[in-house]
């Protein structure tokens, strides 16, 4: 059967593709953040799985205001990387895994999660720049790549308690499909970091850093926090990390004790107008 | 509408929700227009007749040509799609988030190389933190608005 | 406050508004089916709502295969009827209602309904057939009508259950709306039938029966029937009356007991290759 | 896939489920193509030509073309988007529907003026009921099929 190894969580911050993309990987400015992902990429390489179940967030580009899916899975065979104004990014096309997530859809739709089906879209940075921080520039990616937007965009978006819960739907998905593939669920997104407005720039490091806390030994409790405390607390686009509860919820602990190993954590204040912060939690 | 709306009594805030998403359908379409190159090109060859083609309200369309993006939001834009115009005139996310401060371009990116904005006097109205309306705008630019230097 | 004061039930099948658009209500194959309507035509000018919350599923016209919601919201201002292959049906486009819709997609995403919202889409016979039948050929539809798709195409499609609660979620949805709107809602499609294969053609009129039967007095036990017993009993487009748990689920007694009034009830065999059935629930 | 599928046991039936839907994408989007004017037209115009377009396998192209309906479901078609090609042909529901049980067009009006199929004996393969493999094609051409009529 497949299994789901790991979870990794990271920001996904538009402004780290285009410094890959444009090599200032080695300036002062970049570099503090690129060394907080060179654990991360030896990692990858040593923990490559078959599949990755990408949460991540649409920043109108696939779904305009015509249409807004809460939950949506991407069950096509390829997704091509969107040109979100500045030109597409030089970076692979995403393969799916049409199979797994099929099955993943059939089994959370019976399980009261009112997904939307999306055979055909294309992916923005808040997918592509998880995958460049990963796997470095590469002519392909590793692996197939299940991709799955939550809308974070308009109100109301899924609460953390829904979010929590549909993880632990997908656990029980992944784990009834009878082929035995590595799965890992990555969230992205976050942390502090606000866009718009006179409040523009905020960081609050103090609550990024409880919030990773509370997300390794206690996400059950975590996963309680109403909206309004991301907002106020961790700046309007805060409100991302929703999305790393659903990571959170699929690791093997959401459905009984164990808390799962850390195999790496990193803050790092600032890219662009965001706090990056990262995690990777290793089923033990 | 009866449900409870806490995110109103955030300072320098505002929440894209069903009401300003249906204020700022039409803005925000136009917006998404600006994925396409052949869009981008036509909209900097006349931005006027550009915007004509789309149910905009007037206010929106001077919203937009003045580049005021808090007046955008306040008119039911939203961040990521006002970003499609931001990439058409080549501005980072950095430089179109610092327009709304009224910080320049170096004060805010250098707010944030110090770790950013506090969230201290930030998190309710009638606070005294620098997003909170009295304080509008920041930086120098609202330092000698105010008279606190010339 | 806003309220439900009752809900209407009824096939949807595209043949019966071919029939109507091309005057042929009074030949003989029709007539006895047009005539089980016109109590319900004075019921309607007797209780005109202000507007109709229209469950109904969309048959491949707004959505294909790139994209498929499994509950999806309108909340546009107007919604056009579509062009299904025949040219367009002549009948009055459809004016929403945007301020309810957007408020009762904000209440029931927070109650866990993941929908998704739709502010443009084109509106096929599924929505514009029960329309005819309950207003017959008018210049404009008398009320606003907030369209509601469910996907009943590609499994799985959401259970019984699932719809039931949605319908009780709704119901929280209109009486927390702060305007004096009566609210009727609607669910469509049905009864048995199938369009597809060898067993194409099928009816069965004991379980219909039994359906509405169980409608009316025992919902909550009916929704927990599952889809093969639609299928193997009803014909494969039989499933289609899971939406009818929707409207169902909204009305007072899923929340508490008090049977709704039977204002009326209707079965004919055939239209084309459907038994229709149709039911008007008030509340009391 | 170890998500139980109880709806291969009835007979002259196929659930659109998601394997389905994988096989037959592009043949259900083809489909989708002939909700336009000026699709049908080309269609009608030069069938092969119009089906090339589509990235449809080879047995399926013959399948539309020989409007084999129980074929195109076999290979991934649904009845919903299949009803565009019959909406293209001037066809309705009930001619398209009774087209896939090898009765005749008044045959299959007949039955369903009859009170439509019976569900005795189509629950379940295995029984005798006339939507069986067996029991094909129904009406009077199954009949000469199988030697009990001239
Ligand atoms: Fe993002
Ligand atoms: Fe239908």
């Amino acid at each position: 059967m497949a299994r789901i190894t790991a979870s990794v969580y990271t920001s996904h911050v538009p402004a780290i593709g285009v410094a890959m993309d444009l090599g200032k990987t080695g300036e002062p400015y970049w570099q503090p953040l690129f060394s907080g992902y060179e654990k991360s990429r030896q990692w990858m390489k040593d923990n490559t799985p078959d599949v990755i179940f990408l949460v991540y967030n649409d920043h109108a580009t696939a779904f305009s205001l015509e249409i807004i899916p809460t939950f949506a899975i991407g069950c096509g065979a390829v997704f091509k990387p969107a040109d979100e104004g500045w030109g597409r990014r030089p970076v692979p096309v995403v393969r799916g895994h049409p199979e797994l997530a099929a099955h993943i859809a059939q089994s959370v739709i019976q399980d009261d999660f009112d997904l939307t089906i999306v055979n055909r879209m294309e992916v923005d940075h808040g997918l592509t720049v998880p995958l460049s921080l990963m796997f470095g520039q590469t002519e392909a990616w590793p692996c197939a790549v299940i991709p799955f937007a939550v809308n974070v965009v308009q109100y109301p978006v899924p609460s953390g308690r829904r979010c929590y819960n549909l993880g632990r739907a997908i656990r029980r998905a992944v784990e009834s499909f009878d082929r035995p593939l590595k799965v890992q669920v990555w969230g992205t997104g976050g942390m502090s970091h606000q866009l718009q407005g006179p409040r523009a720039g905020l960081i609050n490091r103090e609550w990024d850093t409880a919030f990773l806390d509370r997300l390794i030994a206690d996400p059950e409790s975590l996963a309680q926090m109403p909206h309004i405390d991301y907002v106020r607390e961790a700046g309007s686009e805060g409100i991302e990390l929703v999305m790393w509860l659903i990571a959170r919820g699929a690791m093997g602990d959401a459905a009984g004790p164990g808390t799962p190993r850390v195999a790496h954590r990193f803050y790092h204040v600032p890219a662009s107008n965001t706090a990056v912060g990262h995690l990777i939690l290793e089923n033990t | 509408m009866a449900l409870e709306k806490p995110y109103k009594d955030v300072p320098g805030t505002t929440i894209f929700d069903a009401e300003q998403s249906r204020l700022g359908y039409w803005l925000n379409q136009f917006c998404v227009s600006l994925m396409k190159p052949e869009n981008r090109a036509r909209f900097k060859a006349n931005e006027r007749a550009y915007l004509d083609e789309w149910a905009m309200t007037e206010e929106q369309k001077q919203a937009v040509m003045a580049r005021d993006l808090n007046r955008c939001i306040a008119l039911g834009g939203n961040i990521y799609f006002l970003a499609r115009i931001g990439a058409t005139d080549g501005k980072t996310y950095q430089q179109m988030a610092g327009s709304m401060t009224g910080m320049s371009e170096e004060e805010y990116r250098d707010m944030m190389l110090r770790g950013g904005r506090s969230i201290e006097g930030n998190r309710h109205f009638g606070e005294n933190g620098d997003a909170q309306p009295h304080r509008q705008p920041q930086g120098k630019a609202g330092r000698v608005v105010r008279g606190e230097e010339a």
